[in-house]
């Protein structure tokens, strides 16, 4: 598995720092190691074949935001899932960074749905629960998803306490300063907001087919 | 001109001075907004990725809900948040163009007693603004015109990606066209489209911080007296961290962070108690007001 | 030898067009079962039909077995229809006794399912079967060819084009909507790979058209009308005031000199609005004709009167005339060459490249007038701004290769990069970035300018740039455009900093290219340029007879293939005007007389007023000779008294009825 | 058994559709999805005319009258006819005739004209499979056991009018 970046190990120029000595690894993929499938089956759960049209351009990379911090860029992504990479893929830094800003989606010039294979990708991999245990971006979604799905609106207040709960507990005293502010402008409560008809979401969520993202074998 | 008003969970919290300036522009200009009975979350970016057929599901409630609200014509939701704003076009657009979720949506639907037949419109403010109620019907209200001000319009990412056709998706112009009828003066700058980091601020620091700290030293750097955008979370992001990019950056950044329509209601002349301006950290009134021909610090 | 005695003889041939049908269409089915159709003497399947055997096997069986009519199940009859009513008719057969069948393009090529494929193969056969037994002796009719000829649009291809024919000794016209010849190429500094200079290798050519005994120059003027048809157009040309009279005007240039206005100030279309020239101006030194215009919305006398009308008296051969209108002329051509080029992309359509907000940010057309020595700055690399660069960013691929704005490769924009990288650099010393997608130089002597330019270290960065923006991160950005991209090579996002951005803008239809298809009736591919009838085998053609295309209106293009193309063009002109006549499909409408009730609803239909009406015998009149055949009157006589030849109502029901004609039981069987 | 052959080789029913393409746009674009092998549905048949003007009102009736399921006409975009106008004409008989055709009982979706240039070979892919789904929902038309139908049933009055 491919280890996260943290900055801790880079210099200033991101580059690995200097005076250590390298390992040598040998490096060498099998055909029968790949998941030969996997393009297309991403492909068609993120809305189209256009992702098998991929150009290796990098426009997707040089437009994202967040590229500087990812350890492959959005292109290698690409490139990954087309060729059946794919636990490189689904273990890269790169699908939680992204923050759907959709830059890539809307000037790649072969059309492809970037923004909705990475969240493919992070479906896939949180399916597979292949994240680290107190990763945030996963947690964050999660405890987004489960207060939603209980009251039906988000209420931030709560939904900052469940991620410092179940990442890293020192963040809330981090925090507690901007959230006092936030208080006391009457820009954050902790009491959750509700719909009214709480059962209509429960049918509607209940009635959403089972079987929509079972992890490929 | 009436509307259907859907504020979404940003707006009843941390975007509080969003929906109170939002409700008291929209009425000076005697535009009628409805808030969407028992409206839900519309299930934002993170909803989508842990289930997205849930999530379309989610969107739809409150479409249908639109649809049986208006009996005449095709109901048309305003929704100013930026990420409601995507969620809801996006719902609706892959409604239309994909067969399995309108099956899905209408089966999902079907099971709370609900149908949606894909007639809602969604859309922003900034649309509305642009071109039902257009810049003259808006420069006619300007009571103190906002002369001298250098104002960065800070549109952020969904709100003109992917689907909005109402503006450039990588420069748009509509809030700088608008803040002219003010009587301002916009500045050009690159990264008006630019994302926040959204959630990234509160998950990895390190990046979502950057990428704020790179905002403001660039609205800054092109001379602003003031940032003005029209999402909650971008407003949150760049105001709310500003100290913590102080000190982990080695900045000294202070710069005001207000909605789009804050200062149409104070150009207005509308009381600054109906903006929500008190709710802001930095504030923005000893700024403008500084300003010769600007607004005095007591409206 | 047909038809001796009333009798219908069908011979039925089905192709296996190689693999082509046989793949997916039971063709030894599809023979067996119409060998059981009634009339069919003779049904066969062979391997290629097109070819000589297959010609020949027609032949012999016609004589063998005293067939009087064909039918070949193949490909389209676009394609080789006249082959088989060719060989037909050498075998002693009326051509019109034969009748195709497509189970190419329409069955095999687009069906998977070799059942269905048959089965639809064999109810088009059958249908054809029926049809034929319905044909009639047909003789085509002859035009003749008015050797004169249009050229429209005067860049290098309609130059090219004009010379030949003119130096074959024909008449030729050249209509050019701009005041000058020379198009796009005139405007080039040097041309790849060779690097001569374009001027120098175009303008001989200008001059030649301008002197050519046969070539009649026609510039600031434009097709209005086109009338009539192959071999015989009428075509009305519009010519615009120029406000100087041409046969008047030596090109001294004294009046521009005396005009009112002591400075140039109007932006200069030619240098892309980089130079100003003045109200009276030539567009560029070589200019053909040697003749000034006057813009009207600049020139204060067209404009208001009020001019002291300097240019006027300045000129003693009285040749600027301000109350100058346009003027039309009418000519008759038997061909035409459509020559009219293409647009470049407006970069402004992708907002995040900055043109026209950022002033360092060019085009690639600017760029070759920048650096070239008669261009706004006399060859010296100045930007807007005043500054020299001293690194310059080269952005491939703007507006091609994009779904969002043209999908298609424009295939100059490469090598045309490359020059300009190797011209700049030549110019300034800068350091010069390609950023590309794919390097794509196939052309001969293309792969090894690329060679040379990475030998001068020219840098190459794989990568589609995703922006150009002056938002600087670190002070060395400060001043600089922002160029942002991914190395793909590396694998990283890299932010370069250069002075000034050139975008390799690819190349588009014309603007107008919608209207002016429609004026010569010609049809567009879907990216808008103008459709050829083959892409490989009638690469000039048009399907419309008699008008030929060439250069860049029919695609992206370079200078080699447009002018190979003009050649071409001018050859297929040549071989209609040197067979003096072609034959045309005797597709015409005819009337029977006793049934023709006289009520004139046929009369306003007919676009080419072929029908007449006689008030003596109260009955619809056709003229066979104005008749092109499309036969909307023949579907909307009420009395049925219009036949259309080749498409007789009783041919056409034949047709239905034998598509959907009951199966004999043996038959379902597949 | 109907006239018209009605199922494929696995027996379900398929529909026949009849199509009248105009030589110079649509046949073409059929020519050119051809070559670029774009897969399409293959119940249906081309009859080649130079222009859709040439569609008489009577072929499309007697079409349905043999057993067809659908009749489409391919003509050039407005104002592109390579006659000028027959395209014109085809829209206004069009228009008359599936009012009428709706009058006879036989459904808006069987009876269909499209607009398709010679360079959208992409168009009559979709164009088929599109009119070739509806046609299917629609079930066979059936329009000749129909015809016999009413016939038997004007004969049983006639007699019925002599008997009495």
């Amino acid at each position: 598995m491919i280890g996260f970046l943290s900055t801790k190990h880079r210099n200033k120029n991101g580059s690995p720092s200097s005076g250590r000595i390298k390992k040598v690894v040998r490096r060498v993929k099998y055909e029968s190691e790949l998941d030969l499938g996997f393009g297309e089956t991403i492909a068609e759960r993120a809305y189209g074949q256009k992702l098998l049209s991929c150009i290796q351009c990098g426009t997707c990379s040089a437009t994202c935001p967040l590229s500087y911090y990812m350890d492959f860029t959005p292109r290698r992504v690409i490139a990954m899932v087309r060729e059946g990479f794919r636990e490189e893929a689904l273990n890269s830094f790169t699908i939680w960074l992204c923050a759907s800003c959709y830059s890539c989606t809307v000037q790649c010039p072969r059309q492809i749905h970037i923004t909705d294979v990475m969240y493919t990708l992070k479906r896939e991999a949180i399916a597979r629960e292949m994240f680290p245990r107190r990763y945030p971006i996963p947690i964050l979604a999660r405890g987004f998803f489960d207060i939603v799905h209980r009251n039906g609106r988000n209420s931030e207040g709560r939904l900052l306490l469940y991620l410092y709960l179940r990442t890293n507990i020192l963040k809330i005293f981090q925090n507690t300063r901007l959230g006092l502010h936030l208080l006391r402008r009457g820009r954050m409560s902790v009491r959750q907001e509700k719909i009214h008809r709480k059962e209509d979401l429960r049918s509607i969520l209940g009635a959403v087919s089972p079987t929509r993202e079972e992890p490929r074998s | 001109m009436k509307y259907l008003y859907y504020p979404g969970c940003s707006l009843k919290s941390t975007g509080r001075p969003y929906d109170e300036s939002l409700r008291a522009v929209f009425a000076a200009l005697g535009i009628e907004l409805t808030e969407l009975d028992d409206w839900n979350c519309c299930g934002a970016t993170a909803y989508a990725s842990i289930d997205e057929n849930q999530a379309f599901g989610l969107a739809a409630r409150n479409l249908a809900i639109a649809e049986a609200a208006v009996t005449d014509g095709p109901p048309t939701i305003v929704a100013p948040c930026s990420a409601c704003f995507l969620v809801l076009t996006k719902t609706q657009r892959y409604f239309e163009d994909y067969d399995h979720v309108r099956d899905g949506v209408t089966r999902e639907l079907a099971a709370a007693g609900l149908t949606y037949r894909g007639h809602v419109k969604v859309r922003h403010p900034l649309d509305i603004l642009i071109h039902d109620v257009g810049l003259p019907a808006i420069a006619k209200l300007v009571q103190h015109q906002m002369k001298g001000l250098h104002v960065a319009s800070y549109y952020g990412c969904q709100v003109v990606r992917p689907f909005a056709t109402f503006d450039d998706p990588l420069y748009p112009t509509s809030m700088d066209a608008i803040m002219r009828s003010l009587g301002a003066e916009t500045v050009d700058w690159p990264l008006k489209t630019r994302c926040c980091g959204g959630s990234l601020s509160g998950t990895i620091k390190e990046a979502g911080l950057r990428l704020n700290q790179h905002l403001l030293v660039e609205a800054l750097r092109k001379g602003s007296d003031l940032v003005v955008t029209c999402c909650p979370l971008c407003q949150f992001n760049l105001e709310c961290f500003q100290k913590q990019i102080n000190k982990n950056y080695d900045e000294r950044i202070s710069l005001p962070i207000m909605y789009f329509t804050q200062l149409m209601g104070l150009a207005f002349g509308i009381p600054e108690k109906e903006l929500g301006i008190r709710r802001l950290f930095i504030d923005p009134l000893p700024v403008i007001g500084a300003l010769k021909g600007g607004v005095p610090a007591h409206v | 030898m047909s038809e001796q005695n009333g009798e219908i003889r069908i011979g039925f041939y089905v192709c296996h067009c190689g693999h082509n049908i046989a793949n997916i269409v039971d063709v030894a089915a599809v023979a067996r079962y119409v060998a059981g159709l009634p009339h069919v003497v003779v049904s066969r399947e062979y391997k290629y039909m097109c070819s000589d055997p297959g010609q020949e096997l027609l032949r012999q069986d016609i004589h063998d077995h005293r067939l009087n009519r064909i039918v070949v199940a193949s490909c389209s009859p676009l394609l080789h229809e006249q082959t088989f009513r060719t060989a037909t008719a050498k075998a002693g057969v009326n051509p019109f006794y034969f009748q195709m069948v497509n189970i190419r393009e329409n069955v095999s090529w687009v069906h998977e399912d070799p059942a269905e494929a048959t089965l639809k193969a064999r109810d088009l056969a059958r249908a054809a079967v029926r049809r034929v037994a319905a044909h009639k002796a047909l003789q085509p009719k002859t035009v003749s060819i008015n050797p004169d000829v249009l050229v429209v649009g005067g860049g290098i291809a309609g130059i090219h084009a004009a010379l030949t024919l003119a130096n074959a000794g024909k008449k030729v016209t050249l209509v050019e909507r701009a005041p000058t010849i020379g198009g796009h190429m005139a405007m080039f500094d040097k041309t790849f790979p060779t690097l001569d200079c374009a001027a120098c290798i175009l303008t001989p050519k200008m001059s030649a058209v301008k002197n050519h005994p046969n070539i009649t120059l026609w510039t600031y003027a434009e097709v209005t009308k086109v009338d009539g048809f192959v071999g015989n157009y009428t075509v009305t040309v519009k010519h615009k005031p120029r406000y100087v009279k041409e046969d008047l005007c030596v090109g001294c240039l004294e009046c521009i000199d005396a005009c009112v206005y002591k400075e140039a100030k109007v932006p200069d279309e030619f240098n892309r609005g980089l130079g100003k020239r003045k109200p009276i101006y030539i567009p560029f030194p070589q200019a053909t004709p040697q003749v000034v215009l006057i813009d009207p919305e600049t020139c204060i006398a067209v404009k208001s009167g009020k001019c002291k009308r300097t240019c006027v008296e300045k000129c003693d051969r009285l040749a600027i005339d301000l109350d100058q209108k346009e003027s039309f002329d009418e000519i008759t051509v038997g061909t035409i060459i459509l020559a009219t080029g293409f647009k470049t992309f407006d970069p402004k359509r992708v907002s995040y490249y900055g043109y026209g907000r950022y002033p360092n940010v060019y085009i690639s057309l600017e760029a070759e007038r920048l650096i070239n020595a008669s261009g706004p700055t006399s060859g010296e690399l100045i930007l807007r701004d005043g500054r020299r660069p001293k690194t310059v960013g080269i952005v491939h691929c703007v507006g091609s290769r994009d779904k969002n704005t043209h999908r298609w490769c424009s295939r100059t924009c490469c090598m045309y990069s490359l020059k300009l990288a190797h011209l700049l650099k030549e110019h300034s010393g800068a350091e010069v970035y390609n950023f590309y997608i794919d390097i794509r130089a196939a052309g001969k002597a293309y792969e090894e300018f690329y060679d040379k330019l990475l030998e001068e270290n020219v840098h190459f960065i794989r990568g589609r740039v995703a922006e150009v923006t002056d938002w600087a991160v670190i002070p060395e950005e400060e001043g600089k455009l922002i160029i942002r991209v991914e190395d793909t090579m590396i694998g990283v996002v890299r932010r370069i900093p250069v002075d000034m951005v050139v975008l390799a803008v690819g190349m588009e239809p014309q603007s107008d290219a919608q209207e002016v298809r429609r004026l010569f009736n010609i049809s567009c591919s879907t990216e808008g340029f103008f459709l050829e009838r083959h892409p490989k085998l009638a690469p000039v053609d048009t399907f419309t007879d008699g008008i030929f295309i060439a250069g860049a209106c029919q695609g992206p293009k370079d200078i080699p293939d447009s002018v190979a193309q003009a050649g071409a063009a001018a050859a297929q002109a040549l071989m209609l005007i040197d067979s003096g006549e072609i034959k045309l499909e005797p597709n015409t409408a005819y009337l029977t007389e006793q049934n023709c009730s006289g009520c004139k609803s046929c009369i306003n239909l007919c676009p080419y007023h072929a029908i007449s009406y006689l008030d003596d015998k109260h009955r619809a009149s056709i003229n066979e000779a104005l008749c092109k055949g499309c036969g909307t009157c023949v579907a909307s006589c009420p009395s049925g008294a219009i036949h259309q030849n080749l498409f007789e109502d009783e041919e056409i029901y034949s047709e239905i009825d034998g598509l959907l004609a009951e199966r004999s039981p043996e038959s379902t069987a597949v | 058994m109907d006239r018209q052959q009605t199922s494929d080789s696995s027996g379900t029913w398929q529909p026949k559709i009849i199509a009248f393409f105009c030589n110079w746009c649509t046949y073409t674009a059929a020519d050119l999805a051809g070559v670029s092998r774009m897969k399409h549905d293959s119940h249906f048949r081309i009859i080649r005319v130079m222009c859709s003007g040439r569609v008489d009102p009577q072929f499309v009736i007697d079409a349905f009258a043999r057993g067809a399921d659908g009749v489409l006409i391919g003509g050039c975009h407005p104002g592109d006819c390579h006659y000028m106008e027959g395209n014109y004409k085809a829209l206004r008989r069009f228009h008359l005739l599936s009012r009428m055709l709706m009058s006879m009982g036989i459904e808006q979706d069987r009876f269909r004209l499209e607009w398709i240039s010679a360079s959208e070979g992409e168009k009559v892919r979709t164009v088929i499979n599109d009119m070739v789904r509806r046609i299917r929902a629609l079930g066979p038309l059936r329009l000749p056991a129909g015809l016999a139908e009413l016939d038997g049933e004007l004969k049983t009055r006639e007699e019925e009018i002599l008997h009495v």
